[in-house]
């Protein structure tokens, strides 16, 4: 159970009269090695959401907890956190300063304790994950390289500290599509060897093809929850929330409408060409 | 985002809201060389008259325009302890070392502390009671008359423009940065000053690289959209003032003459 | 890559009259240390180094200003002064830099810089005795104050202003002043 | 008649790796044409010279009649060739918005008296209307990118480029953007020219030109273009989910007919199949 929150709110500029309540009273519950996505209009507290996780923001009320422990009580190593919670800002290509590559990726090992050898040696891991050689890469400028590599420069930045939960915000947005399959394939390796994931997205496809539970955001209350089926099975519903259901869907929906019935859980590419698949080729027709 | 810290505009409907920038600018100017000038307790009470008639028409929350008076205590100590402990005129009421206390030092001590209080709450008025945008616009007026002196005024008022558009996303801008540094491991808490000072490129470097970067795409769309120089481009008339706004920098000039003669006539 | 257009230098020095409100701001709420650390006068230098000394100049009378005007930092009380020195810096970085030209990026900074630093300082230093505040107080006391506090910033200044003109260079948001030397290292 | 015809179009910025290599262009009046491609692919170079923001360095181009090669030329160029860009954060000059429409407009010496009208015109035309007084940085991306259109069609340009102008917006915006597009396609009276990475956008131009290493790879109608998977493999894009859901039907042995290009065509084979 790595991640809980309690009735959290957040209120911006709290005691001014420019107060913004982001958040009111959020509860979750995110299990470990689960990849979580979250969805909602913009300005519904997303934003809010992923920076309370990464100890960023303290909430106005209630806890977050990690492990069972309160993150933002008096004794709590915030240091010791941040190591564990790793969190890429949207557009993270726009954070990076340093001289060399290699160096800013190691730029978040600095406090970490360990030796030359082993921060060399994370360096090199996070460097291979995201599709780059450290040999060929890591002497050179990270600000002469192209938009979709400094992107993944940048996650092999936060990937270098070795976080059990990874928050990425807005990952795919101005990817082309080489570079959103990358990404996708990305996540999968990295659930697969046990990180959990949070994903922040607009993009219902991407969402529906990677993450295991689903969170709708509306106007700073939890407005959905449940798998990519759950949430998406009501398409008004979604579109009440102003979210996007997955491509997939939408097209079950329009086919179920014409007389083709889908069902309400083919929300990939892969379910939906099943579900045809079977309706088209083992209903009588060569 | 995180909130200006002091100067902030508060919407309203009061008689200084509704008072044109420029001769809000040009009263707050006069005034100042007015508070500049005082040094008399006659002085000093005209002054505090105004800022407190000023606070009062502007029905800002009093408070708000006072907090960054409150924040900065430590400053009024520290410039009332420099100027009565190093002055170097008058008797010596105390001495020690360097330190050299005497009460023509403490008078210049609390000269100071009350020219830049009276001059905090007077910028707080100003810029509570006038939108940011409307300030560059008054400068930018009030620039104008620079290019008789072969200064490009047109120019400089369109920078100015940009530089105010520019400001609420690049400090939004600052916030993320700084906030991925953190999440990245940097630590700007630290009390040390080595450490604190080691922190500084990675919050630096990408705020200008982001500021550039920004400048270069707005550029671009600038000449697309036909600019080359402030000096081929429709010129726009400028409103006249209004009668009230005429009457408001009488008022202003009048209290800077009464504080000239005050200077003149009253010794302290 | 070409040289920096006419409409290019006066964005870039609106950005920069901008962060000279930005930065204060920023600092102030990361460490408390906006005194120590002088960041207005960062951008004021980059400006003056990288769009020439009218540029330059502009942005260290603007810059305060501005600053001054939207978040009372500085007090109106030190706004002169302050406008006078950084506009010494922008205008000197300005000067300087077009005419020190060793074919060396990093000469060429720090001797347009510390010379910028240096005359800025002596000539506010006589600005400020001679006009702000003709022997109101012991100005021997409060320059040396004033030079200590501000060695720390001083020694940021010359770290950090030639880092950010390098990777601006790297990241082509500007021309490189030397583009030769570029090729001949990477043959 | 053509109004944008560039022919073996190279540029570099320098560092001697060509941006663009002998590539062409052609657009006919009133037609919608887009440039589809991974990024720095040399899309955003070419339309860049539409206008004059850099300067011809190889090849030949006349748009709207005037020659790009003249530097005489570019004040015209820019006026006749809008552009709206990628960053809707970064195309404001103002912080109001009928101030930053304004703003080309005053570029061009238009009479004072005239103004007024055409920024209301402008922003009506983007269904902005009564948005005159409020602040760019304050509004949605899609309400941004709309102010930025109406800045450029206040000037009534003959033609207007969309640099990758969806790139940076939420679903939302993306719609609202795309739905003034097709609103302008559909007047029929300014040659539109739209940058995309996304296939799906590029469905409703008239022609597309597929853009790959600073060339232009192929070009026709969307129809040709997006349904051959294969061709736009080679060019590092992904075929529009229904051509894929066609292909991979077809060879599970489903003998539809027609290959889909959106998705209700999609709904309506299967429909018709069925």
């Amino acid at each position: 159970m790595p991640f809980c929150l309690e009735e959290v709110s957040f209120t911006y500029a709290a005691g001014t009269p420019l107060a913004v309540q982001a958040l009111r009273g959020v509860s979750l519950r995110m299990e470990a090695g689960e990849v979580l996505g979250v969805m909602g209009h913009t300005g519904c507290g997303k934003s809010t959401l992923i920076q309370l996780l990464a100890g960023l923001l303290v909430p106005t009320h209630g806890r977050v907890l990690l492990d069972g422990q309160d993150i933002n009580a008096p004794g709590c190593d915030r240091a010791a956190l941040r190591a564990r919670v790793g969190l890429v800002f949207q557009y993270p290509e726009c954070q990076l300063f340093e001289i060399t590559v290699a160096k800013d990726v190691t730029f978040g090992l600095k406090h970490s304790g360990l030796s030359p050898a082993q921060k060399e040696e994370r360096v090199r891991a996070a460097l291979e994950t995201v599709g780059f050689s450290y040999e060929r890469m890591g002497a050179q400028s990270p600000l002469a390289l192209s938009g979709g590599e400094k992107r993944r420069v940048a996650i092999a930045g936060v990937l270098a500290a070795r976080p059990e939960i990874l928050i990425f915000d807005e990952p795919i947005a101005g990817l082309d599509p080489m570079g959103r399959e990358r990404f996708l394939a990305l996540v999968r390796r990295l659930n697969a060897q046990g990180t959990s994931i949070v994903l922040v997205s607009h993009n219902a496809d991407a969402l529906a093809q990677c993450a295991d539970r689903l969170l709708v955001l509306k106007d700073g209350c939890v407005a959905l929850e449940g798998t990519a089926e759950q949430v998406f099975a009501d398409v008004e519903a979604a579109r009440r929330l102003q979210v996007d259901v997955s491509t997939p869907r939408a097209l079950g929906q329009m086919l179920t409408q014409r007389g083709v019935a889908v069902p309400a859980g083919a929300v990939t590419y892969e379910g939906l060409l099943s579900v045809l698949k079977e309706r088209f080729c083992a209903g009588g027709n060569p | 985002m995180s909130a200006l810290p002091a100067g902030q505009f508060f919407p309203g409907q009061s008689v200084l809201h509704a008072l044109d920038a420029r001769a809000k600018l040009l009263g707050f100017f006069l005034l100042l060389a007015g508070v500049v000038c005082a040094a008399s307790l006659p002085a000093y009470a005209v002054a505090f008259a105004a800022a407190g008639a000023l606070l009062a028409l502007s029905r800002l929350p009093a408070r708000a325009v006072l907090a960054p008076l409150k924040r900065l205590w430590l400053f009024f100590v520290l410039i009332f302890a420099m100027n009565a402990l190093f002055y170097e005129r008058g008797d010596a009421l105390w001495s020690w070392w360097i330190f050299r206390l005497s009460k023509a030092g403490m008078a210049q001590g609390a000269n100071v502390a009350a020219r830049v209080a009276l001059m905090m709450v007077l910028s707080g008025v100003l810029t509570g009671t006038t939108a940011p945008m409307e300030i560059t616009g008054a400068l930018n007026a009030l620039f104008k008359p620079l290019a008789l002196l072969g200064i490009p005024a047109q120019e400089i008022a369109m920078i100015l423009g940009i530089a105010i558009q520019f400001i609420p996303t690049l400090l939004e801008e600052t916030d993320t940065i700084r906030k991925a540094q953190i999440a990245r491991g940097a630590r700007f808490e630290s009390r040390s000053l080595w450490r604190r000072a080691a922190s500084l490129p990675p919050l630096v470097v990408p705020i200008f690289l982001s500021a550039f970067r920004r400048a270069d795409d707005l550029a671009t769309a600038m000449e697309a959209r036909g600019y080359r120089g402030a000096a081929n481009r429709t010129h726009r008339r400028a409103r006249p003032l209004r009668r009230a706004d005429w009457f408001a920098l009488a008022l202003c000039t009048g209290v800077c003459a009464l504080h000239v003669v005050l200077r003149v006539c009253v010794a302290f | 890559m070409m040289k920096l257009s006419l409409v290019k230098r006066s964005v870039i020095t609106a950005v920069c009259i901008a962060l000279c409100v930005v930065l204060p701001m920023a600092f102030h709420a990361v460490q408390n240390a906006g005194s120590i650390f002088l960041p207005m006068h960062i951008p004021v230098l980059l400006c003056g180094l990288i769009c020439g000394w009218p540029f330059g100049l502009l942005c260290g009378l603007a810059g305060p200003l501005l600053s001054s005007l939207l978040t009372s930092m500085p007090p109106m009380a030190y706004l002169p002064v302050m406008m006078v020195e950084l506009a010494l810096y922008g205008l000197f970085t300005g000067v300087l830099m077009r005419l020190v030209r060793t074919k060396n990026l990093y000469a060429d900074l720090y001797i347009s810089l510390t010379g910028a630093l240096l005359i800025g300082r002596v000539l506010s230093g006589v600005a400020r005795a001679l006009i702000f505040a003709p022997g109101s107080y012991s100005m021997a006391a409060w320059a040396a104050g004033y030079f200590v506090t501000c060695l720390p910033g001083l020694a940021i200044q010359l770290a950090l202003i030639p880092t950010i003109v390098f990777a601006l260079e790297k990241a082509h948001l500007i021309p490189q002043r030397y583009p030769k030397e570029e090729l001949n290292e990477a043959a | 008649m053509a109004v944008i015809k560039g022919r073996d179009i190279s540029f570099s910025y320098g560092s001697g790796k060509k941006t663009l290599d002998h590539a062409s262009i052609r657009a006919e009046a009133g037609e919608l044409i887009a440039l589809l491609g991974c990024n720095g692919c040399g899309k955003s170079t070419l339309v860049r010279h539409l206008n004059a923001l850099l300067p011809l360095q190889k090849g030949e181009l006349r748009v709207a009649g005037l020659d790009a090669r003249a530097q005489a030329n570019c004040w015209r160029l820019r006026r006749q060739c809008g552009m709206v860009f990628q960053n809707p954060d970064n195309q404001f000059v103002s912080s109001v918005v009928e101030e930053d429409i304004a703003f080309g407009l005053e570029n061009y010496e238009t009479p004072e008296e005239e103004i007024p009208t055409r920024v209301r015109a402008a922003l009506a035309a983007v269904g902005m209307s009564g948005f005159e007084k409020r602040a760019p940085h304050l509004l949605s991306g899609g309400q941004k990118q709309r102010v930025a259109l109406a800045g450029v069609l206040a000037l009534n340009p003959d033609i207007i480029v969309f640099d990758e102008v969806t790139a940076m917006l939420d679903p939302q915006g993306r719609r609202e953007v795309l739905g003034i597009i097709d609103r302008l396609r559909a007047g029929g009276k300014k040659t539109l020219v739209m940058i995309t990475h996304y296939v799906e956008e590029a469905v409703m131009a008239d022609r597309v030109y597929l853009m790959a290493g600073g060339n232009v790879t192929a070009q026709g109608s969307p129809r040709d273009i997006l349904t051959d998977a294969a061709l736009l493999a080679q060019n590092g894009l992904l075929a529009p989910l229904p051509v894929r859901m066609y292909e991979d039907l077809k060879a599970a042995g489903v003998p539809l007919e027609r290959c889909p290009l959106t998705n209700e065509e999609l709904v309506e084979e299967l429909c018709r199949f069925a």
